[in-house]
């Protein structure tokens, strides 16, 4: 009710503010009392909301779940959801909405990179906190943003570890496939750099980007089935972005790549996605994230049983960013408690060493540079749409934020605790504020 | 016969609204309290400051459709290639603040392993030079493209579509990272403009009059254009442009300049966006960004300088309240719109008022001049 | 263990079958399995082989499907028949009162697959099933192991069948060529055999005939020779081969286009509404698929034919539905069409990402339409093929309709003079409609195709829209050959751009080209010309 | 600038081919036409007469064939503009007037000025415009009307005011597309006495069906049928010729 009061007042800004700035404006004062605000910042229309609508809804159950065990210091939790759009500008707009008018304690949101660039400035304008439950390129350290998601450290090189062993097939030949844009461009540099430095030639390595929404595969499948055919075992990594996946799996299956051939290793590609394809053709292929619906664990059924029962439809699946926001909104609130207070500045520092139970037995720690302890799995995509996991890393990693095989950020890191307190620490240089 | 009175009282009560919420709206955020009944917040400055950029663009759109008959469907390339402009300069401020703290080169170049800055950021540390290209690059283009349609007689809905495939190039040629401009994730993180921290309240209050005087100005050039005989002769062309063409006018040369001009506004409101909304990327070229710039003006009443303006402002402000209100049903309150206003509204809301004001005046005064933007608008002949 | 040694124990396991079963190694085998882990599992593979238990290739197999179980409290390893029905691993026995709840399965990876296919390939070398034989020899001319020589000899002394001899030549060929061993004369024939052959793989084991480190002077001449002729031959493939992408990609434009090409084209209204039509068919797709597995399983083969009429039903009512709500305002107003349309379709997007989620739907291939096969050196897959023949079909089907059929006469009539056709007792309304049924209708079967090949998600349509213009743009606005023409060129275009400036810049040239050309021809490909039109 | 001097006459068209996607809309036309005079063109649907009207303001380039202006100006060579600013004006069949604009706007806009984009957006107007402009409103008897929208004017007064366009051109050769079509019989009448007038000082050509009113002109008539001239002189000695009578009754 709260909200919608808000809005009408932000209505009528818009509308009479040239003609009747004096009128308008009186902020509204926090009322401490009942309720805390938290923003849900995830696209509901528009070409993300494919993937990010789920992400809303999770916020939703888990709010609704903390609310049901007493709320947080004795208040109650309100969602606070708003619409961007898939559109950049506006998820900036909507940001310093959430925070200035509607006065949230802290925000849950973004998906693509850019969204969160977009944000970045408001976040630190304003002194909020950004939970980030997307795995990303890295190479960011921002003091207002915890990285819930997976760094390429926590998902890009164990799968290619992976595949390097004799179990994941022994390959000395690699595709990286992305789609154009920044976190695969990063990624790709990374393992590029990684692979060459693991002995292999230029030549063995095939990089190929394509635009957003490409759905017209049959060159570049065949071209990878050619580069393929030199003798050498070979592997797709595929940092392809949600909407072009499935038309580059249905022409892989078309062209009869099939896993024991060419196997491809997906970072973008979950349960949510495969639910939209026919997988018996891609049985084999492989994913690599930091959580799968089909672990084994009491903590996930537990999950996916309540997540269920929350949307009222048993086939709702989960996946990995899911349960970066569960791990999030859990250290969120335990560092909230720990602190005593919903203020940004004390809960950020809390936030710093909170352990949280995730969905695969563990914990997961938010560490100094505000990512996340994690465990990297490598699935196999069965013919029920779920991953098999086929491989797991014997402990949780740890993120690198700045990767230490790109040539800009291999000196840095990030570490928030005071006194140190930077984002951007240059080891070699011994300050703080970047590699020069 | 030759149009006189330029603006007309709806246009100067326009201009005198702008100019006092110039003065107004940075006293009220900067000198006011934040308890205080007159203050307005940050949001609310940056809010409409950006409506004002999108009034802006509203404009120069209604400058060759609703005065020469151009619908051009890529208005928003030149929008995003002024804001691009800016974004560059703004980059080139952050100077050594970046992440990798490179004092050369932005931090996207760097983990693209740029080692020099390509050309085409050259003279962008400075800021005359970039509002000079965030005009005289979507003017070229503008300039260059028109001059080459135009003379071919591309019209009607070839034209629309053709303007549709240059947006939709320069989008995909933004995102790649080859360009050089950033990729999908394009210009961000700025720190300063002109010195001053563009977080800053003050700053912003300072953008935001900014915005309000280029409205302005963009609306009396507007007004200038489309009152002068160059703006009959527009109009003219947009009713019959055999016509024109058979009394002797080069129709090519008349719709290069206006498509021209406009372009560059659209330019300059690109360029007062980008530092107000904080980012600019290759999202700006979608076409569809495009048709939505062309519905404001509908909304508004094609023809009508402030009409379009005012369809950009309430559009948006419904964008803006109704994502809030209704996350998950806004597309149809906005879907509905359009098409409502389309079948009920042809000549938009100004057209409304005008024409409701009209019956109630018995019979224009024959020696009253037709201000343009009280021009009852036909519907467009058929193409 | 090396694959040669499976293929062996294999065939002795075949010869043997009637042997007693040696329980006690069979069990040590299994045992390996319930340890849940790959490297148990691939010697448990191995084992087994080596065992010859009878029950071995049934065991193999279902571990293959998925289908191998095991008790991880009692460690007995059960198999799945394809009824359900448990038979003990070990025995070969029915094992019924097994709660099936407790088993868990005995998990792969692609190395256990490839192990698998190696050892079920071997066996197939000699099945009394061509296809499998077939099958065999191609996986051994993929995977060419010296070691596997013995057996493919083996193979050719017993093979009467033609293709199968070939095949198993070439996989021979392969193996001779890549060992970098044997006499001369076998590995020239090799060469030989393997020009012949003539593709990628051809050249690749060719190459490593010549670098072989005890090849004579005429071998490596021979092998560069038979290189660059294979080279020729591919290269002339390949350039077909990407005709036939560009033909591919172009009849998928032209299914978008076309249903445009009526709407737009010849009616004049500027639908940007159109690419929701083509949504809405994929959606009618999906649901037709759901409806006839769950109540007519026997046809879930055939819901992908039974989907075309229905998507044209279906998309072509809701047509009919905008044309007389919202369209027929707006005659004689084409830009205005294109603002109540683009209305309409955030309707309808937003109306289906509320009814169906936001996320994809599934929509599987039916089998006739998955694989692919060869064309000499043209890599064919079926998918691609139907939706040309298909989209050739549908383009054949409209020409007849508007030509022959007294409707098409009526619309024709209608497009042309309104007035006269009116004054002639036609009504005009009911043609309008129906006309932009139609269209809305082809949209919508274009969404069946599409349903194939990309996601079927709300925003389906959108990824169309701009491509759909500029083909009919290009064509020749009111000109359905000049759509034709346009689709199926662009297609060709982009495909040849493709290999060497990228996706990307292909488009970007594309699109430039279509900018220029307009300035060139500003009414498109096939412009009418004339007086009439400019009137 | 100027081309050598070819012929005496105004206006000189030899031998002018055009055709539309195989349709041969013009044959062979030739026509000739003399300082000051006035011409009525007639013949049937389809005989050419507008798109030899096309062809003479550059619209429509000929296949084949000369377009003499002025004795030595190669229009064929020439765009609409350049055309016009030469000195033909044109009046449509269908009555194209900018209808937004007031009659008086109408006029002005077409009056003899600069007419490039950037005299017209700085430019002011002339000092003797307004006297020019309404001299020509009270010549063709829209005075009264000139504040009006020209798009509320009724059809004739439209004719009216697109003719006055083509005085205010002050051009040499005015051609005249059907300017009585869909006119009252007074109106017509009117019309007619208005070309007349004009006719003292300019060359007109006239593309008329309406026989009655080509009969009140009285003026030399040119047949054009089939893309070519099938006959040409007086009224009744044209109406007479055998020829003629097949080509309109024959259809």
């Amino acid at each position: 009710m709260d909200r919608f009061a808000m809005n009408r007042r932000q209505a009528l800004l818009g509308a009479s503010a040239l003609a009747a700035t004096a009128t308008l404006g009186a902020p509204r004062a926090f009322a401490a009392g009942e309720t805390v605000k938290v923003g849900v910042l995830h696209s509901l229309s528009g070409t993300m909301a494919i993937s990010e609508t789920t992400l809303k809804d999770v916020m939703l159950m888990l709010i609704d779940e903390q609310n049901k065990k007493g709320g947080v210091l004795g208040q109650k939790l309100e969602a606070v959801v708003v619409d961007p759009a898939s559109n950049w500008p506006l998820f900036a707009e909507k940001a310093r909405g959430l925070i200035s008018q509607d006065k949230v304690a802290a925000c849950f949101g973004c998906w693509t990179s850019v969204s969160r660039k977009s944000v970045l400035p408001v976040f630190k304008e304003l002194d909020n906190i950004l939970f980030y439950p997307v795995q990303y390129e890295g190479e960011e350290c921002e003091r207002n943003v915890f990285y819930t998601g997976a760094a390429p450290n926590q998902q890009a090189i164990p799968a290619v570890d992976y595949l390097m062993s004799a179990d994941g097939g022994a390959v000395k030949r690699w595709v990286l496939a992305g789609t154009d844009y920044v976190y695969p461009r990063t990624t790709n540099k990374i393992l590029e750099a990684y692979l060459k430095l693991k002995g292999v030639a230029a030549e063995d390595i095939m990089i190929n980007y394509t635009p957003f929404g490409q759905s017209d595969w049959q060159t570049i499948v065949s071209d990878i089935k050619k580069f393929g055919s030199a003798g050498k075992k070979t592997a797709v990594v595929s940092t392809i972005n949600g909407d072009a996946n499935v038309p580059f799996y249905k022409e892989l299956g078309n062209q009869n790549i099939k896993a024991t051939d060419i196997p491809v290793v997906a970072f973008s590609v979950g349960e949510e996605e495969l639910a939209g394809m026919d997988t018996k053709p891609l049985v084999g292929h492989l994913t690599a994230w930091n959580y799968f619906e089909s672990i084994d664990t009491p903590e996930n059924k537990s999950f996916i049983d309540r997540w269920h029962a929350f949307t009222k439809n048993p086939k709702r699946t989960t996946n990995d960013p899911m349960e970066a926001h569960y791990i999030g909104f859990n250290a969120w609130v335990k560092a909230v408690e720990k602190a005593g207070t919903f203020k940004a500045d004390p809960v950020i520092d809390a936030l710093i060493g909170v352990s949280v139970p995730n969905l695969s037995g563990g914990f997961s720690t938010v560490m100094p540079n505000h990512h996340i302890t994690k465990p990297v799995y490598i699935g196999e995509i069965g013919a029920d749409g779920q991953m098999n996991t086929v491989w797991q890393t014997p402990g949780l990693v740890v993120a690198q934020e700045w990767s230490p095989y790109l040539e800009g950020s291999k000196d840095l890191i990030g570490d928030w605790r005071k006194p140190m307190s930077c984002g951007n620490y240059n080891v070699k240089l011994g300050k703080c504020g970047g590699a020069a | 016969m030759q149009n006189h009175r330029t603006f007309g009282p709806r246009g100067l009560v326009f201009l005198a609204v702008l100019l006092a919420a110039a003065a107004l709206v940075p006293a009220s955020s900067l000198l006011t309290p934040a308890g205080s009944a007159l203050h307005l917040s940050t949001y609310a400055v940056t809010l409409v400051g950006k409506y004002l950029c999108y009034a802006l663009l509203a404009l120069s759109l209604d400058l060759v459709w609703g005065y020469c008959g151009i619908l051009c469907l890529g208005q928003g390339a030149f929008f995003a290639l002024g804001g691009y402009a800016m974004g560059m300069y703004l980059m080139r401020q952050i100077g050594a603040r970046g992440s990798y703290a490179n004092p050369d080169l932005p931090d996207f170049m760097v983990f693209l392993n740029y080692h020099s800055l390509p050309w085409t950021w050259w003279g962008f540390s400075s800021f005359p030079y970039a509002v000079l290209m965030a005009l005289a690059v979507p003017g070229a283009l503008a300039l260059v493209f028109g001059y080459f349609a135009f003379r071919s007689r591309v019209t009607g809905v070839y034209l629309s579509i053709i303007t549709q495939a240059l947006t939709y190039a320069l989008l995909l040629a933004f995102f790649r990272n080859e360009m050089g401009f950033g990729g999908n994730n394009g210009l961000t993180d700025f720190k300063d403009i002109l010195g001053h921290d563009v977080r800053s309240d003050g700053t912003r209050a300072a953008l935001f009059a900014t915005s309000c005087v280029a409205l302005a100005l963009g609306y009396v050039v507007a007004a200038a254009v489309t009152g002068s005989k160059f703006g009959q002769v527009t109009v003219a062309i947009r009713d019959a442009e055999s016509r024109v063409r058979f009394l002797g006018y080069r129709v090519e040369h008349y719709k290069t300049l206006v498509f021209t001009l406009s372009a560059m506004m659209a330019g300059m409101a690109g360029a007062l966006y980008v530092p107000q909304v904080g980012i600019i990327n290759p999202g700006e070229f979608a076409p569809a960004n495009s048709i939505e710039a062309v519905i404001w003006v509908a909304v508004g009443g094609r023809g009508t300088l402030v009409g379009a303006a005012l369809g950009a402002v309430l559009v948006n402000w419904g964008k803006t309240y109704f994502t809030g209100a209704f996350p998950e049903y806004w597309l149809f309150l906005l879907g509905g719109l359009f098409v409502l206003v389309t079948l009920f509204l042809p000549q938009g809301i100004l057209g409304l008022v005008d024409r409701l004001t009209a019956r109630r005046r018995p019979g224009p005064p024959a020696e009253r001049p037709v201000a343009p933007e009280e021009q009852v608008l036909p519907r467009p002949v058929a193409e | 263990m090396p694959r040669t040694a499976i293929v062996a124990a294999l065939l002795a396991l075949l010869c043997a079958a009637a042997a007693p079963a040696h329980a006690a190694p069979v069990d040590d085998a299994l045992a390996h399995f319930t340890a849940d882990k790959f490297p148990e599992t691939d010697r448990g593979i191995d084992e087994l082989v080596a065992s010859g238990a009878p029950t071995a290739p049934a065991v193999l197999g279902a571990l293959g499907d998925g289908r191998l179980l095991f008790d991880p409290g009692s460690h007995r390893v059960y198999y799945a028949e394809a009824s359900g029905a448990l038979d003990d691993a070990a025995t070969g026995a029915r094992a019924d009162g097994v709660a099936q709840g407790a088993l868990k399965k005995v998990r792969l990876n692609n190395g256990i697959r490839s192990k698998l296919a190696a050892a079920l390939g071997g066996l197939d070398l000699l099945s009394p099933d061509r296809a499998k034989r077939l099958a065999a020899a191609d996986t051994a001319f993929h995977t060419p192991d010296p070691k596997s020589l013995a057996a493919i000899d083996a193979a050719l002394g017993r093979e009467t069948d033609p293709a199968a001899k070939a095949a198993l030549l070439q996989a021979r060929a392969a193996v001779v060529a890549t060992s970098g061993a044997g006499p001369e004369a076998d590995r020239l024939g090799a060469i030989a055999t393997l020009t012949a052959r003539g593709d990628g793989d051809a050249l690749n084991y060719v190459n490593q005939a010549a670098a072989a480190p005890d090849a004579s002077p005429a071998v490596k001449n021979a092998a560069s020779a038979a290189a660059s002729s294979i080279r020729f031959t591919l290269s002339l493939w390949q350039a077909l081969q990407n005709a036939w992408y560009g033909l591919s990609l172009g009849s998928v434009l032209l299914l978008a286009a076309i249903g445009l090409a009526i709407t737009f084209g010849v009616m004049g209204v500027i639908n940007m509404a159109h690419g929701e039509m083509v949504m809405i068919g994929a959606y009618t797709t999906y649901l037709l698929q759901d409806l006839v597995a769950a109540h007519a399983p026997a046809w879930s083969e055939a819901s992908l034919p039974i989907a075309v009429p229905a998507a044209f039903l279906v998309a072509g009512a809701i047509g009919v539905g905008i044309e007389r709500t919202v369209i027929r305002f707006l005659y004689g107003r084409p830009l205005e069409t294109l603002l109540a349309t683009w209305g309409v379709s955030l309707i309808l997007q937003q109306a289906v990402r509320t009814a169906f989620g936001p996320d994809n739907r599934p929509v599987s291939a039916p089998r006739f339409m998955a694989g692919s096969f060869h064309l000499g050196g043209l890599e064919i897959t079926a998918g691609r093929m139907w939706i040309v023949v298909f989209t050739l079909a549908v383009f054949a089907a409209l020409q007849v309709v508007l030509r022959a059929t007294p409707f098409g006469l009526r619309m024709r009539a209608v497009t042309q003079n309104r007035r006269m056709a009116s004054a002639m007792g036609i009504s005009t309304g009911r043609i309008d409609a129906l006309a932009f049924g139609l269209g809305s209708g082809i949209a919508g079967i274009a969404g069946v195709a599409l349903s194939q090949i990309d996601n079927v998600s709300p925003n389906l349509g959108q990824s169309y829209i701009i491509d759909s213009f500029m083909v009919v743009v290009f064509g020749g606005v009111g000109n359905l050959w000049g759509t034709l023409v346009a689709a199926l060129g662009l297609g060709i275009a982009d495909k040849f751009l493709e290999p060497f400036a990228g996706a990307v810049l292909a488009k970007i040239a594309i699109l430039v080209f279509i900018v220029l050309f307009i300035q060139k021809r500003p009414r498109g490909l096939f412009a009418l010309k004339g007086r009439a039109v400019e009137a | 600038m100027t081309d050598p001097v070819l012929t005496s006459s105004l206006l000189y068209l030899d031998d002018v081919r055009v055709s539309f996607d195989g349709y041969k809309a013009l044959r062979g036309l030739s026509l000739v036409l003399a300082p000051n005079e006035m011409r009525a063109i007639i013949g049937p649907n389809g005989a050419g007469k507008t798109t030899m009207m096309d062809v003479i303001t550059g619209k429509t380039r000929p296949d084949e064939g000369t377009v003499f202006f002025g004795g030595s100006v190669d229009l064929t060579k020439r765009d609409e503009a350049e055309i016009a600013e030469l000195g033909i004006g044109r009046k449509f069949q269908k009555p194209t007037v900018f209808e937004n604009h007031s009659v008086d706007t109408n006029v002005a806009l077409a009056l003899k000025a600069p007419r490039g984009a950037f005299a017209t957006l700085f430019g002011r107007a002339a000092r003797d415009a307004r006297e020019k402009v309404d001299g020509i409103l009270r010549r063709i008897r829209l005075w009264d009307h000139r504040a009006r929208r020209a798009g509320d004017l009724s059809h004739g007064q439209k004719q009216w005011l697109e003719i006055g366009m083509l005085l205010a051109q002050d051009p040499k050769l005015l051609l005249v597309d059907e300017p009585v079509a869909g006119m009252t019989d007074s109106e017509t009448a009117t019309t007619a006495e208005l070309l007349r007038e004009i006719a003292r000082d300019h060359a007109v050509v006239v593309v008329e069906h309406d026989m009655a009113f080509v009969r009140d002109l009285g003026v030399k008539v040119t047949v054009l049928h089939e893309g070519a001239v099938l006959a040409e002189g007086p009224l009744d000695r044209v109406s007479a010729d055998p020829r003629v009578v097949e080509v309109y009754l024959g259809r």
